[in-house]
């Protein structure tokens, strides 16, 4: 019964509208798909990868403005990152909702999620996307629970 | 009404209208939990100590309570922890007698948890599943029933009310149709069940299983009933204490039911706060109480119908649901509106509702959820109508 | 120490010595249970709404004691109704990848809610059993290990503690056994942890079952415990809610582990009751309180020996036992002591105590049993020595 | 907490040490095995009959005094008795125990167990005996829970 509403800024919302990045790349050198199978959310990326490192994002998303919102920003930040920036990309969100520390210079962007913070059953949607990012570079399986 | 549930008394500007997911436990049924583990405290069954003997009473008191509210006999009563136990209790004891040939009828409609045994049970003894269709209004395509039932059916296993759209089953169709085939009739109660008494006589059906969190009453504890004559015949399904005659390394022989299917010790205290809770219910007004819950939720279908770009599951009628309503908005995710609304203090789910089948029939992932019990009243449905059109603006 | 228990603070002259039936709850777990009813009421896994999140925090929070509680991982823990359905979850989800061929090891000393679940899996699965003897004393005959073992043995399913005879398992003897020949090692804890908290690493075990109202907490919950490598394989039993990803008319697929297992609502607030119970034993003295058990345990050997015609079922010695003393006195049957000595405020039960098999190996029909507690003393033992020389004047 | 000991009249343990009847008719015109699984008493009868009626019967109980003086009375006083009378003895005695109602003429030693009225687990023990006379009487098995 608590500011719900915060979360829902205009920047979270400009994010999730300009879908950065949508679509599926077809031949693609790794994929992922993660879902969420409690609330019906869904990432899935294809991506084209040089030396092991994204050269090309491609997301389709079915979920929460939240989680549309951290898809699209994937969609155009990604380029560049190996599993290493994936994983401290994905830990410093993590941090961010769960711990209430601050976006790291890297991703100030990330500071838009921060409002999400007293809503755990929400931190999921949006770290989906960053998992499944992890999971395409990592060629590991990931599903959220 | 609201003053009898503690949790509704305490917040006095919490819209809860989530009781399709959990009811609000009523204060009866939390002292009586409360009085019998502080006075009636003991394991039942075989103690011969006073205190065990009112535990004994207590339990076999709420077994009687529980077939009155189904106009059934107490031996035909056999508590489980809840209505998915109950289910999955059918699918294996009843199942047990089933094999490739044989065939479970089902519904798009169904709960997970009257889905999902049945498909396991097909998975284990190889008989094969039908699926009654939905109507674009979301009740039961009961014109397909004849073509779907074959003398090989051995069992219609149906909602008897849909848990997203609130549509209730017409049960003397469905019963007149197994009937025909010689096929027993299960129906989910969960639902049906915090909308008043049931008369499972007057139904004419076979199996009924119901929860008690979704009545007013404690979770941990739910209602298979079956018939005397059925139960009777039907292996148990969990092994343990107190569902056995006399055991030995060759085998052991089975206790009369309904006992042979409440394996270990039961949920004693919660046996007895659903008891409390139904013969709270009982003793109510239910076709005013009916009629107040069609009314509001008459009122709400009318607001909804008024939202642009909402579109409401299942029929916008509401004399043939129960006050259960289930919309889309469009472009709108249901999490963020539930959680522009719970900023407002109106409680909703949203997402499948354990009902994937249902939604896929229906063309939708995922939708918001709105349910009205006896305590909700004008004002909750006013407070949703208003915080959904706010939370169009904010979200858009 | 009575006065932290509403039931046994309620009723001053009741010496309860049958915890090894149900606990007393304490008033720790009441007040949990309440404090939840009242004030985070919803149903868990699905809601956004700030009630949904307090549940499931709640929920999850239990989780995590009964994790610490075992010294085990939070996601190793799946809530169950009680022991017997834990028990019979391992059953169907382990058993089901057995086969003809495939051995089982149980014992005599079982209750059988141990017991019964792997004669049904044997007429299942066509499985051979094999039983592990009783010693005169009344301990597991370890000897006869070797022997009983095989390279087909795949699960040794033991108690933990008998709830007869009140002899500890060897554990470390078994596990070892066990791993030679690759068996995976279950214990049923029912009878362990009212007597503190309990560490499965260090026991190096598979699968460990326990219920909430045996160690001060509510009915209707229960605990397994599985190692996570395990559980992740394992296949569900109960089909439902929550326990599932996708689910369509082909088929499902399963959640994730502990989910995977729970399907349906759980048993909620007496999860979060159990939670409580189980936070406050972690806080006791366990060191001290086992001392004390033993020597009230060792004080009501010494005064039974003193009894003319009592014999006393497995050892007389209290250092190998919890405290749970079961006796036949010559001529006299248990129900007749037992309502003498409840005439006493002596609340104590007579029978088979749901192990038969343990009865028979013994050669016994039916017998008494002083089962003590933390809130038990030397008033209590003391009333039931004299409880029984009385009983004896007037029932013969 | 209340007068266990008042079941224990004298009447009551003369009935059960006498164990009337005590013993196995072989062969045996009727017969039947009740048990009480929670309890573990069991009560075996063997008849030998006349046009319906009890020429002869003995018992072999296990159980509790209750059960035993029961089953000794039987072993005393069925012989004569038919499916009618043993219905009716042991509708009088679950009335007694249920109800309070007076034992009736015909059976005035069932009044020794008007005390085990306040203790409804050990209704049971008390009327096994009799619903085994019934059982054979009547052809029907019966097993009480
Ligand atoms: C050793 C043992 N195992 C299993 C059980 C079954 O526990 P529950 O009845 O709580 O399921 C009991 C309790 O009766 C027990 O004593
Ligand atoms: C229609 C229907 N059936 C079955 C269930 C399962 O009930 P429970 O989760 O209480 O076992 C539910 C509740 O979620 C339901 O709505």
């Amino acid at each position: 019964m608590s500011g719900g509403e915060e979360l829902y800024q205009q920047a979270i919302k400009d994010w999730a509208q300009a879908d950065h990045g949508h679509g599926r790349l077809d031949p693609a050198d790794a994929a992922a798909c993660a879902d969420s199978p409690l609330c019906g959310d869904r990432v899935r990326l294809t991506l084209r990868l040089d030396s092991g490192r994204v050269a090309a994002l491609a997301q389709e998303t079915r979920g929460c403005l939240l989680c549309r919102a951290a898809a699209s920003l994937l969609g155009r930040r990604a380029s560049g990152m190996d599993a290493a920036a994936a994983a401290s990309a994905t830990a410093a969100l993590e941090a961010l909702l769960a711990e209430g520390r601050d976006a790291p210079p890297a991703w100030p962007e990330l500071a838009m999620f921060a409002p999400a913070r007293s809503f755990r059953s929400r931190h999921k949607c949006v770290l989906l996307p960053f998992r499944a990012l992890r999971q395409a570079l990592e060629g590991v399986s990931h599903r959220e629970q | 009404m609201k003053s009898e549930f503690p949790l509704l008394a305490a917040q006095p500007g919490l819209h809860y209208l989530d009781s399709a997911a959990t009811a609000q436990i009523h204060r009866g049924a939390l002292d009586a939990v409360l009085r019998h583990e502080t006075g009636s405290r003991a394991n039942v069954m075989r103690g011969t100590y006073a205190l065990a003997e009112a535990a004994d009473q207590a339990y076999e008191s709420a077994r009687t309570s529980a077939a009155r509210f189904l106009n059934a006999a107490a031996d035909e009563i056999v508590f489980t922890s809840g209505a998915t136990a109950a289910l999955n209790l059918v699918a294996h004891a009843f199942g047990a007698g089933l094999q490739a040939g044989d065939r479970v009828l089902v519904s798009q409609a169904e709960h997970h948890s009257n889905f999902v045994p049945w498909l396991m049970l097909r998975e284990r003894q190889g008989i094969a599943l039908d699926i009654l269709p939905l109507r674009p209004d979301g009740q039961l395509d009961l014109d397909r029933l004849p073509e779907l039932l074959h003398d090989q059916t051995r069992l219609v296993a149906l909602t008897h009310c849909s848990n997203v759209t609130g549509a209730v089953t017409d049960v003397a169709a469905v019963v007149d149709a197994a009937r025909r085939v010689g096929a027993k009739v299960l129906l989910d109660g969960a639902q049906a069940v915090q909308h008043g008494p049931q008369d499972v006589r007057v139904m004419g059906i076979d199996f009924y299983a119901f929860s008690g969190h979704k009545c007013f009453a404690p979770g941990g504890v739910g209602v298979l009933w079956a018939r005397r004559e059925l139960l009777r015949d039907l292996p148990p399904f969990h092994g343990g204490g107190g569902m056995v005659g006399e055991v030995g390394p060759g085998g052991f022989s089975w206790a009369e039911a309904p006992r042979r299917f409440e394996a270990g010790t039961p949920p004693i205290a919660q046996a007895v706060g659903l008891a409390a809770a139904l013969d709270w219910m009982m003793g109510l007004d239910w076709p005013r109480l009916r009629m107040r819950e069609a009314e509001l939720c008459a009122r709400l279908l009318d607001g909804l119908h008024d939202i642009r770009g909402l579109r409401v599951l299942g029929s916008m009628r509401a004399d043939r649901r129960a006050p259960i309503v289930s919309f889309e908005m469009a472009g709108l995710h249901p999490h963020d509106i539930c959680q522009v609304l719970d900023a407002r203090g109106l409680a909703l789910r949203g997402g499948h509702h354990c009902a994937q089948p249902l939604l896929a029939a229906l063309g939708v992932e995922a939708c918001t959820r709105a349910s009205l019990a006896l305590y909700n009243d004008a004002a909750d449905v006013a407070a949703l109508l208003d915080g959904l059109r706010h939370a169009a603006k904010v979200l858009r």
